[in-house]
């Protein structure tokens, strides 16, 4: 999806058009939005619809072996999960950061060349600080 | 999109405030697509709904708070809130609707190469100080993340396949001479 | 026509909503540390609306940093969260009020 | 941009990447070398010292725009890198002992430390408002991880947690004032702002917001709920760390942001100024009587302090800011100082966590006790403490542009703070407890502290040097 986002490059002939023609990049995702939309809330409204009920409590009570339930349906997540999306969190960031820069080498040449080596030593040094503290191990 | 933030912040259940929040997100992204801020509009949906509000369900998930409890002071501040937020509003809306800030735009400029290409063109060569310190501060994160939430199982048991293979038997078997005693007693 | 105060507008909106959110929010941490995403957002809409009639792309990469340092803001506030709710057993508001004075 | 211009500026923003790389490799220190090795230690000295030695030139009268001009190279920023790098060390040497007998994490807590510095060192030499809010983030980030580095206290992760929150807020309506100024200006450079026409209601709001940011940061009164919480909460040293630099940094903060950006709004901010320094002066003052905690009091005497500097702030010329940038190395000077004190205590098993374990602190460590005596007096501005003159410059600032009664009220103010620190004294020499003093003082410690306590009364003698630093740097 991130191809037509790159493709703006025609030059300024008539400013709106381009306005028009930047926006028209995105009728895929439009599109695709909203055939997202249909495929979730049919089958909801159809289920709703369509179907027979009769609500009754023990039907609605969840139902655990015979017993009642012994705890939220929602189980607890572990500690780890959330050190996993952290770390996940920043280096989606310095891909964020890497998008641009990969766009625009050609143009900042060197320098740009060494700002990112730099940039990228300093997430490394955090990386391997990860690594060597075990964050990255599950148990 | 006003509507998904009141209800962010008024909904019962934190996940639905979660889901709000993802909808206030995703409508100012497509804002943003208008206002021509091409990849920030992505990096909005790919970074905050993509891994931040993960990261805020996660949690959620993980304290699994009683949702029922939640919101039982919330109803006699309703009124003052309610109040407040309008006072505040329009304090707001007053100063921004004033004259100064109202900017024409005079060529309608489309950036030749596209927004991405033109942000990439200055925020590595002008932008170089802020870029760096972007850095130490994710860096900073790593760290404080690390500290906060890492804990050392010590209780957990691991194979090392190294530490096996290198065993001797020397090691593990301790060949001790034990003098016959003398029998006297017996 | 949409002009620049209607984006104005909708941020002074948003902040003020994210504001109140923080300051009548008697009972969830989680819900605060929304309101201040929510908040940040509303600076990044006036930042992106101005950025757009000054034909200036500043604003553009400002509120490009601000997305970084809230995203690392916010993985900071959330590891904070979590050790109040290990150590304190509650993210409630009102309970954590061992200190007075 | 050429290379050899990359490299010249790289060359002289030589500080900042020698302290960054400093403060990678002491991470690095944390998982490679075992956790008893005091190297640690010795590295993120020598990495201060570094930074300090490189820091630190002859006064030059000029400003060096680097970096496109986000970076800004004055006697200003001289100065306070220069005086912030050293307050780093002194605080390190104090939280040694600390963070060896709890066991903290070593490498993780220097670090972050120094990261922290170079944060505040960011913001000393910001040219750019995009500077100013990444070296307070990257600020920010590090003190609240270092707030809440004791996982198991609840007191610790609830102070945190306050001191997050009210921080984001802070920068929350920091970022919005920023952003209405780039709406009204076009650009984000201090050194370039200024209105075209008339002064607008839009330009006072962006003003009023940005103000209420830096209350925020600084600690003013209404919004200083995180103060004194931090104070209380957070483990010992990272106390001492919060009461110390940062003051600097928050001053310099100020600095740059009115005096190099918005001066041309000085009527306005002005206004803002009086009311924040009144309430900070009188709430700090007479909270702090009523506290029982010695850690809480000190907040609160914090704020109070603040006020103080409020006050030569907002005169808003030559005099007024170097009486605040006086008045602000002064107060990290005596704040460290008494930390130093308190960590002392502790190191010895005698800690001084509520105003009850001062009682006879003057038999127990006559040493220790006349040192925090010295800095009592000082922080109450005693003459033959240098507490004295940095009240009395706030005071003939104010007065030569004519606020006598603010200068009044900073009197009264001061004259009732002078009521606890006094009776700070009174616990630890007129009242008798039955504790016994038994341990020995560790000597590296005691002698750093003793020099750094004697110098509040050095510096009275010889003021004259200190004064016309700041004067110089302003100018």
């Amino acid at each position: 999806m991130c191809g037509p986002l790159l493709c703006t490059d025609r030059g300024i002939i008539d400013n709106y058009k381009n306005y028009i023609d930047m926006l028209q990049n995105y009728v895929p995702i439009l599109i695709f939005l909203a055939i997202a939309l249909v495929i979730g809330v049919v089958p909801l409204i159809a289920g709703m619809l369509l179907s027979k009920r009769v609500p009754e409590v023990a039907k609605d009570s969840p139902y655990e072996c015979g017993f009642e339930a012994f705890e939220d349906s929602r189980g607890r997540f572990d500690v780890r999960y959330y050190l996993v999306a952290i770390l996940f969190i920043i280096f989606d960031l310095e891909i964020a950061f890497l998008f641009p820069w990969a766009v625009a080498l050609r143009d900042i040449g060197i320098p740009g060349l060494l700002a990112m080596a730099f940039f990228l030593t300093i997430l490394t040094i955090g990386f391997i600080y990860e690594w060597k503290k075990g964050a990255l191990n599950w148990d | 999109m006003v509507t998904a933030a009141l209800r962010m912040i008024t909904a019962k259940n934190p996940v639905h405030s979660i889901l709000s929040l993802v909808l206030v997100f995703f409508t100012s992204s497509a804002i943003w697509l208008l206002l021509e801020a091409e990849f920030l509009a992505i990096t909005l949906v790919l970074v905050y709904v993509g891994a931040v509000m993960v990261l805020f369900l996660f949690v959620v998930m993980m304290l699994n708070i009683n949702t029922a409890q939640i919101r039982e002071g919330f109803v006699k501040f309703m009124p003052v809130a309610i109040v407040v937020s309008l006072i505040m509003i329009a304090e707001l809306v007053l100063v921004v609707i004033s004259k100064e800030f109202e900017l024409e735009r005079e060529s309608n400029f489309v950036f030749e190469s596209g927004n991405t290409h033109a942000l990439g063109e200055i925020l590595y060569t002008d932008y170089l100080l802020p870029f760096e310190t972007a850095a130490v501060i994710l860096l900073v994160a790593i760290v404080a993340a690390i500290v906060l939430t890492l804990r050392q199982r010590v209780e957990t048991r691991t194979q090392n396949p190294g530490e096996q293979i290198k065993v001797k038997a020397k090691d593990r078997v301790r060949i001790v001479s034990l003098p016959s005693e003398d029998k006297k007693e017996y | 026509m949409i002009t620049i105060t209607h984006f104005l507008v909708l941020g002074a909106i948003l902040f003020s909503l994210a504001v109140t959110g923080i300051f009548m929010n008697r009972k969830n941490l989680i819900v605060l540390l929304m309101s201040i995403e929510l908040m940040l957002l509303a600076v990044n809409i006036n930042f992106v609306a101005f950025s757009y009639y000054l034909n200036d792309l500043t604003g553009q990469v400002f509120v490009f940093f601000i997305l970084t340092v809230a995203a690392a803001e916010a993985a900071i506030g959330l590891a904070i969260l979590v050790v109040v709710f290990r150590n304190c057993g509650t993210i409630n508001v009102q309970d954590l009020d061992e200190m007075k004075g | 941009m050429q290379i050899e211009t990359m490299i010249i500026e790289y060359i002289l923003a030589v500080p900042e990447i020698v302290l960054l790389l400093g403060a990678c490799l002491v991470l690095l220190t944390g998982p490679f070398v075992s956790a008893q090795s005091h190297w640690t230690f010795v590295l993120t000295q020598a990495v201060l010292l570094a930074t300090l030695y490189l820091c630190a030139r002859p006064f030059t009268g000029q400003a060096i725009e680097l970096f496109n001009d986000f970076y800004i190279d004055d006697d200003l920023s001289v100065l306070a890198k220069s005086s912030m790098s050293a307050f780093m060390m002194v605080v390190i040497l104090y939280s040694r002992g600390f963070i060896n007998k709890y066991n903290y994490p070593r490498g993780e807590y220097y670090s972050l430390a120094l990261f922290s510095l170079l944060g505040m060192m960011l913001i000393s030499s910001a040219n750019h408002l995009l500077m100013i809010y990444l070296g307070l983030e990257l600020l920010s980030l590090s003190m609240y991880a270092l707030v809440a580095m004791n996982r198991d206290d609840s007191v610790s992760s609830e102070a945190a947690i306050k001191y997050f929150v009210l921080g984001a807020i802070a920068s929350g309506f920091l970022l919005y004032g920023i952003s209405l100024i780039y709406g009204l200006t076009g650009t984000l450079f201090l050194s370039e702002l200024s209105v075209e026409n008339e002064i607008g209601l839009g330009i006072i709001a962006a003003v009023i917001f940005i103000v209420i940011g830096l209350a925020f940061k600084l600690g003013a009164v209404p919004f200083h709920m995180w103060l004194p919480d931090v104070y209380q909460g957070a483990p010992l040293p990272v106390t001492l760390l919060v009461a110390s630099v940062p003051k600097i940094a928050g001053l310099l903060l100020a600095l740059r942001l009115l005096m190099d950006g918005l001066q041309f709004m000085h009527e306005y901010w002005q206004q803002s100024l009086v009311v924040l320094a009144l309430l900070s002066l009188a709430m700090g003052n007479i909270v702090a009587i009523a506290q029982t905690n010695l850690r809480r009091m000190l907040g609160y005497s914090t704020i109070g302090h603040v006020g103080y500097i409020l006050l030569g702030l907002l005169v808003g010329n030559q005099d007024g800011y170097s009486a605040a940038l006086f008045y602000t190395l002064i107060y990290a000077l005596m704040s460290s100082a008494v930390f130093g004190v308190l960590l002392c205590a502790e190191r010895m098993n005698h800690p001084l966590e509520n105003l009850v374990d001062l009682q006879g602190l003057g038999k127990i460590y006559p040493w220790l006790a006349f040192l925090l005596l010295l800095l009592m007096f000082s922080m109450a501005g005693i003459p033959m403490t240098v507490g004295f003159y940095a009240k009395l410059n706030i005071l003939q600032a104010l007065v030569t542009s004519g606020w006598i009664e603010l200068a009044v009220f900073a009197v009264v103010a001061s004259v009732i703070g002078a009521f606890y620190y006094l009776r700070v004294i009174k616990l630890m020499y007129f009242e008798e407890s039955d504790t016994q003093g038994s341990q020995p003082m560790p000597a590296g410690h005691i002698s750093v502290l003793s020099i750094h306590a004697l110098l509040v009364v050095g510096l009275f003698l010889f003021p004259q040097m200190l004064l016309e630093m700041c004067k110089q740097v302003i100018g």
